[in-house]
């Protein structure tokens, strides 16, 4: 079905089933119990897992198959975040040919920048795709929002402001961005007992690009230019003595990755009508490498779920404070409580960081292939004590 | 004319920090292949063990003074450094001055042993691994260097002076009959980079040690069947590189303030250096570091900056650009290194 | 279906909704319930906290921080009450907001607009917060503003000194109580006069991002109505971290006055290589050369060390000034925290006050009405001495202080000391100033949400 | 005329001469070994020949159409196919797919954007790919990951690959190099039968001469980057020139 065999077909379907109902699975805990801190089921947060997910998913197209690892991927972000809010500025609210401009305006400046960077290979591509990124981020931050060209807003962001022209604004439409009629902020709180869960449009509207995009990829994986890609990490030599020209698929590859990275930017400017220039910096790209790596390199689901692994992090420890764990410690004597509080006192909070680099470290130690590896690890525990003598049954890795 | 000079000063004195840096890094990646994202920690580690050394030596007992007042009004404590105590005011008081170049002292041990123990403990695993997971594993690392800096030293820079001696402007023209002033400091720490490099050239040309090392860089399979021990040797390397990293930072502390992230404002720039100069070769990993210290030293003249707005900010990277288009490895690199 | 925007996860809080427990939408209730964003319900009201906790301003984040827990403290009748005593409005009684108690919650801004948006709506979406307070840049200021504009919360702004936060980036719901940049230039002018003359050449140095850029705008204005001459300004990298470059053209350019428009790390830098270059020892055109840091932080004289001796520079507020607000927020935050409060801080704790007083005197959390109760509301006693948040952009109007580094600081937290109170009426300016974006600027109308 | 004409190729290398005049003419379905004792050049004119280096001199024609200046993939695309001293392979990928990469070279080019069809349903690349294998006699290994394969098998994958993409020349460089005898000779086997069934050219550079005096129809000797002799197999062997440049080389 679709053109995708079973084991395909089935990640695909998880996928699909995982992010519809992810208002579900990402809210566990009641609203109001002390656990509710861990919830991850709120829009912005699970909006931002689908748009980082597609970007990994994109860079994972470059990086995964051909090997090509890009240190400035964050600049196709940045542009077409950028690209999105000026059709903001310029003609209205609707989000559709905001992403489309964002796609388009990320292809090209993708094929610019990567028919240059592809000329060098190894560590040599990786720092001349840096420096694009950083030579974008420096001028968006400052140069381009001087005031006679402010093409970028520079550090407080580019916005849509009252006396822009939006020419097709209708009457009556709030300021926000919308889907012919159906803004993104717009959120429908179920509350099942004690539970409560939200489903927001801005959401559902990025899952649908991304269960799309995802379909999109495995396409690409399973196809003859997928496996020309991966042909040209294995080996470029025989690549061209068997009569393939490593550089047009390679391109191909980047300008597909930088329109993935382009469509994630303009849905972040549609769900949160702002632009950024530390989306274009180092540290973004960095950290859709580090995305990349720690869900598992080459495989189809592992990006997105190291993806959702760092935002969640960022997002989740970084708010927990010292009157949150002491309020789930009141249940220990005070001596004991302070003494656990002050414990896991650096790894809360501010300290998020700290936890975040240790798991890193962990991750990369103990599972080399990624989170995916350690997903495969735990699937073939359960299997073989459930069944042992079932030795026919063997998964095929989440590829 | 002078003007030009001094700019030239100045970029041999940030080229100097690259260049520490970058030497390090490419001792790293030659020897043992890896690339080490906590590099820039390193040198940040360094400079924090000139801030530890002065803390330390600052180190005081409190007694009360009940004629004075703190902020809340109570009775205001005055501390005391136990060097004073010990060696008396004037002996104490001169420590406690000269804590920078004293805590090269403490430096070399202390970055040694972290070498050592990061070398041993976490990247001896990662020889054979891809080089996306080198990344990750020493980004992590640095991330918890950081942190575990700033948990205990905070975010806010720390200012670390150098000795009263050394404060102060030279006038390097008054040879030549012209006005050169520059910082004494940073003619120290120009001068001090220059030896470090020369000492780790002089090391690898001139030592046994060094040669085996250089041969294992070129060829580390034909040197493993020779029967020698190359591991050790690059183990021990990986320390020299921590150590120069170190080194570096102790003696930048005075040119500006350490705080914890200093070392990933580096990194990046460290990285470029490397690929400038060519991976793999020292000497250019040296040459890239002060070309382009110099280059953006000029970039920010205002001459540049009113020619072509905002080419100070991202000199640095068209001339990687350039430099990496028309010459496919670098300024000085040799083919075949980290290509794959 | 009925489509709401935001959250009200606190709806759960009533008893009466919670006790359905079934799987029927309570979408209806909560529609009724609700006449603003995140209502609040129940027996408590939670208020958002969004400073950097990681980055290079994680120090500033944290003093703020410990202010607002302060602030909790004293509304929730907890402490000794702080500026509860000395506040001129009596609206509160340190029983929480409107008989709730109060509650926080605390988001990392990172410095960096995206993640400042990303937790503040988190705190919005998730954790029903109804005001959002702090911050330390003003980018981040103007984006969550931005944001709690659509959101319909109230945000007040931490420590933003560009004058694009209440200029031509104002919001209906935000106010901001720290001052800002023209406030520094004509606060600094007469005592840049006293101390240094009408004639003098000034060099500046300016962050190349737009609040380095407002404050050049502002100092070069009121710097050069004095009859000072500006011989160059030049801009620097953000990302900057030896500004050896830039200082060395000081040297020979005639000038003898250089303004560092620079804030944090980027000021503690170019103030140490300015000195290192020994400019404060030189002589030009007969005079003596001096160094001016429009906008002072502790942190920034803590970091720069003995290098901002006799700089001078202006402050939102000092923990030396001996107002009785200003005396009683000392002696409360010192005594927890075992030091003197800084700026942001203070201004941090006068904010979430000023928001629950204004929550008791309009009667109600909604924005709308919490706005009204603090446009053009006069007040004293949270240490600044008579203040006024002016209707207009929703600025605070209040004294501004002129500081210098501190010849012979006795510890390390006096080492700036006061060298002038400019008056309120001194750094007042016409809500349509030109620097403020003139008569387009509009604070657009107030949003309650739903 | 031959199929390839190498007309006074030389190529220097800073102070070195590599080659020198390098003239050679390669027939029409026949197999041409190039031989010589080590540094006679021969891979510096492999490599000239395929697009790796540009020689300073001379010309190199394939069928009529110059070679020179053309990049590695346009001479393949041309009709020539390499074997590699060790061989390249696609080591990551399965054998069924390093078999089919060839056959898509040849059906589509250097570069054709196939993003979303399964590669599975590419009937008639498929079949080709797995009769080659069978051809190759590596049916039963299409799934294996081609780096766990032994050397032979390796070598015999790099064979099919080159032959899958029908060249009308194929260069051999030193294929038995490392080889133990066995496998030298299912080598040997594996490319009499080749060029026996197939309409292809084949010119292989090597310096065993078991295996040159098995295969070749005509011979080169190559010393000091310039050609000594051409011949057939039988005036080769006592050539005294020859016996002189090898046993000189070894003395």
């Amino acid at each position: 079905m679709l053109g995708l065999n079973k084991n395909d077909l089935t990640l695909l379907l998880v996928v699909a089933v995982l992010t519809l109902f992810a208002p579900f699975i990402l809210n566990p805990f009641p609203a109001d119990s002390a656990m509710a801190q861990f919830n991850a089921g709120y829009p912005d947060l699970m909006q931002r897992f689908i748009i980082f997910g597609i970007f990994a998913i994109g860079f994972n197209i470059l990086f995964g198959l051909t090997g090509y690892l890009s240190f400035g991927h964050a600049a196709f972000l940045g542009v077409g975040s950028y690209a999105a809010v000026w059709m903001f500025k310029l003609l209205s609210y609707n989000v559709v040919p905001a992403i489309g401009l964002a796609i388009i305006m990320a292809g090209l400046f993708s094929v610019l920048i990567g028919y240059v960077s592809l000329r060098r290979s190894g560590i040599y591509f990786s720092i001349l795709t840096l420096a694009f990124a950083q030579m974008s981020f420096a001028l968006a931050y400052s140069v381009l929002s001087n005031p006679k060209f402010n093409l970028t807003n520079g550090e407080t962001g580019l916005q849509v402001y009252k006396n822009d022209p939006q020419i097709f604004h209708g009457e009556g439409m709030q300021d926000f961005p919308h889907f012919f009629g159906i803004y993104m902020n717009s959120t429908h709180t179920m509350n099942v007992g004690a539970w409560s869960f939200d489903f927001n449009a801005g959401y559902y509207l990025c899952a649908i690009i991304m269960i799309a995009v995802f379909y999109l990829s495995i396409r690409i994986f399973r196809s003859p230019f997928g496996m020309m890609l991966r042909a040209i990490k294995s080996n470029q030599t025989r690549m061209s003595y068997t009569g393939l020209n490593p550089r047009p698929h390679t391109l191909a590859a980047f300008v597909i990755s930088g329109m993935y990275a382009g469509l994630a930017g303009g849905l972040m400017a549609a769900m949160d009508p702002l632009a950024g220039a530390e989306r274009m910096q180092w540290t973004a790209s960095g950290e859709v490498v580090l995305m990349t790596i720690l869900g598992g390199t080459g495989t189809l689901i592992g990006p997105v779920l190291g993806a959702g692994f760092i935002k969640y992090f960022e997002n989740i420890f970084s708010k927990i404070n010292d009157n949150i764990l002491h309020q789930w410690f009141a249940f220990l004597p005070d001596g004991i409580e302070d003494f656990v509080v002050f414990i896991i006192h650096p790894f809360i909070g501010k300290g998020w960081h700290l936890t975040l680099g240790i798991m890193f470290m962990l991750v990369v130690i103990f599972l080399p292939g990624g989170l995916v590896e350690g997903g495969q690890r735990i699937g073939k525990w359960i299997k073989s004590r459930g069944k042992s003598d079932d030795k026919t049954a063997t998964t095929e890795p989440a590829e | 004319m002078d003007a030009f000079i001094l700019q030239i000063l100045n970029g041999l004195d940030k080229g100097s920090a690259y260049a520490l840096i970058a030497l390090g890094l490419t001792l790293i990646f030659g020897t043992l292949g890896v690339v080490n994202f906590a590099h820039g920690a390193l040198f940040m580690i360094g400079a924090f063990c000139a801030v530890s050394l002065s803390k330390l030596l600052q180190l005081s007992y409190v007694t009360i003074d009940e004629t004075q007042k703190d902020f809340l009004g109570n009775p205001l404590k005055v501390e005391t450094p136990y060097v004073e105590s010990w060696f008396g005011p004037e002996v104490g008081a001169a420590i406690i001055d000269w804590s920078v170049p004293l805590s090269i002292l403490l430096a070399i041990p202390v970055m040694i042993l972290v070498g050592l123990i990061m070398e041993r403990g976490l990247i001896k695993h990662f020889y054979k691994r891809e080089h996306a997971d080198q990344i990750l594993v020493t980004f992590g690392l640095a991330i918890v260097l950081q942190e575990i800096v700033k948990y205990y030293f905070g975010a806010n820079p720390i200012q670390t002076p150098p000795p009263d001696a050394l404060l102060g402007v030279s006038n390097l023209g008054a040879w030549f009959g012209f006005e050169l002033p520059y910082p004494n400091w940073r003619i120290v720490y120009f001068c001090f980079s220059a030896l470090v490099i020369a000492g780790v050239f002089a090391f690898l040309q001139f030592t046994t040690f060094g040669m085996v090392v250089r041969a294992g860089m070129a060829d580390r399979e034909t040197v493993g069947l020779l029967g020698i021990d190359i591991d050790k040797r690059f183990t021990i390397m990986f320390a020299i590189a921590a150590c120069v990293a170190g080194l570096a930072g102790v003696m930048y502390a005075p040119i500006n303030p350490p705080n914890y992230h200093m070392g990933m404002d580096f990194l990046v720039l460290s990285f470029v250096v490397v690929v400038v100069g060519g991976m793999g070769s020292l000497p250019g990993a040296v040459l890239a570091g002060f070309m382009l210290g110099i280059l953006e030293s000029f970039a920010s003249t205002t001459w540049a900056t009113t020619t072509l707005p905002g080419i100070n900010q991202i000199i640095i990277y068209l001339v990687a650009i350039i430099v990496l288009l028309t010459r496919p490895r670098g300024l000085m690199g040799r083919k075949g290194v980290m290509e794959e | 279906m009925s489509k709401t925007n935001y959250t009200r996860r606190r709806v759960l809080k009533t008893g009466a909704v919670a006790g359905a427990g079934v799987a029927l939408p309570t979408i209806f209730t909560a529609q009724s319930a609700a006449a603003y964003t995140n209502e609040p319900t129940g027996s408590s009201v939670t208020l958002g906290f969004n400073v950097p906790q990681t980055g290079p301003y994680a120090d500033e984040g944290n003093d703020e921080l410990l202010a607002q827990q302060l602030a909790v403290e004293h509304l929730n009748g907890e402490g000794d009450g702080g500026c509860l005593n000395t506040f001129t409005s009596k609206a509160l009684k340190g029983n929480g907001i409107l008989g709730k108690k109060v509650e926080f919650v605390t988001g990392d801004t990172q410095t960096k607009s995206d993640a400042a948006r990303a937790s503040a709506k988190s705190m919005i979406e998730k954790d029903g917060a109804v005001m959002i307070n702090g911050g330390s840049s003003s980018g981040v200021a103007v984006a969550v503003q931005g944001l709690c504009q659509e959101a319909g919360v109230i945000f007040m702004a931490g420590l933003t000194h560009a004058n694009d936060t209440t200029g031509k980036d104002r919001k209906a719901n935000g106010f901001r109580h720290f001052f800002n940049a023209y406030m520094s230039g004509a606060a600094l002018a007469p005592v840049l006069a006293k101390e240094m003359g009408n004639d003098r050449n000034a060099y500046h140095l300016t962050a190349d991002y737009n609040w380095g850029w407002t404050q050049e705008e502002s100092i070069v204005a009121s710097t050069e109505a004095l009859g000072w001459n500006t011989v160059n300004t030049v801009k620097t990298p953000l990302a900057s971290t030896d500004f050896s470059s830039y200082i060395a053209p000081v040297l020979n350019s005639g000038a003898d006055t250089l303004v560092l428009n620079h804030y944090g790390g980027n000021m503690i830098n170019s103030l140490t290589n300015a000195v290192q270059f020994g400019l404060l020892d030189k002589v030009v055109n007969g005079k003596d050369f001096k160094i001016v840091v429009p906008l002072y932080s502790e942190l920034m004289a803590a970091g720069a060390g003995a290098n901002i001796k006799g700089v001078l520079g202006s402050m939102n507020y000092n923990w030396q000034l001996q107002n009785e607000g200003s005396k009683q927020f000392v002696k409360s935050f010192g005594e927890k925290y075992g030091k003197p409060p800084s700026n942001s801080a203070q201004t941090c704790y006068a904010q979430v006050l000023l928001y629950a007083d204004a929550c008791e005197r309009a009667g109600t959390f909604n924005p709308c009405g919490v706005a009204e109760a603090l446009e053009n509301f006069e007040f004293d006693g949270l240490g600044n001495g008579k203040t006024m948040y002016r209707k207009d952009d929703h600025q605070c109007f209040k004294d501004v202080l002129v500081v210098r580094g501190a010849e012979n600081p006795t510890n390390a937290y006096d080492t700036l000391e006061i060298v002038e109170i400019t008056p309120a009426e001194q750094v007042t300016y016409a809500p349509n100033h030109p620097m403020f974006g003139g008569d387009e600027a509009t604070l657009g109308t107030c949003n309650a949400g739903a | 005329m031959g199929i390839l004409e190498v007309k006074d190729v030389g190529k220097r290398f800073g102070g070195l001469q590599a080659l020198g005049d390098v003239n050679l003419s390669v027939k029409e379905n026949s197999v041409h070994a190039i031989i010589g004792p080590n540094g006679a050049g021969k891979s510096t004119l492999l490599n000239c020949l395929v697009g790796k280096l540009i020689p300073d001199t001379g010309s190199v024609m394939f069928d009529g159409q110059s070679v020179l200046g053309r990049s590695p993939h346009e001479i393949n695309q041309m009709g020539i196919s390499r074997v590699f001293q060790t061989p390249e392979i696609f080591g990551d990928l399965s054998v069924m797919e390093n078999m089919m990469i060839p056959c898509f070279a040849s059906r589509d080019g250097a570069f054709r954007m196939h993003a979303v069809k399964n590669m599975m349903t590419e009937k008639d690349i498929v079949e080709k790919a797995e009769a080659m294998l069978v051809d190759m006699n590596m049916a039963d290994k299409r799934h294996m990951h081609a780096d766990s394969m032994s050397r032979g098998d390796k070598r015999r994958l790099e064979i099919g690959m080159c032959l899958a993409q029908e060249p009308r020349l194929l260069l051999l460089d030193e294929p038995t190099a490392g080889m133990a005898r066995a496998d030298t000779n299912n080598t040997i086997d594996l490319l009499k039968q080749i060029s026996d069934e197939r309409d292809i050219t084949i010119a292989i550079i090597e310096h065993d001469m078991h295996v040159v005096f098995s295969l070749a129809q005509r011979i080169t000797v190559l010393a000091q980057g310039t050609p000594l002799v051409e011949d057939d197999p039988e005036n080769i062997k006592g050539h005294p020139k020859v016996r002189e440049a090898y046993l000189g080389e070894a003395a």
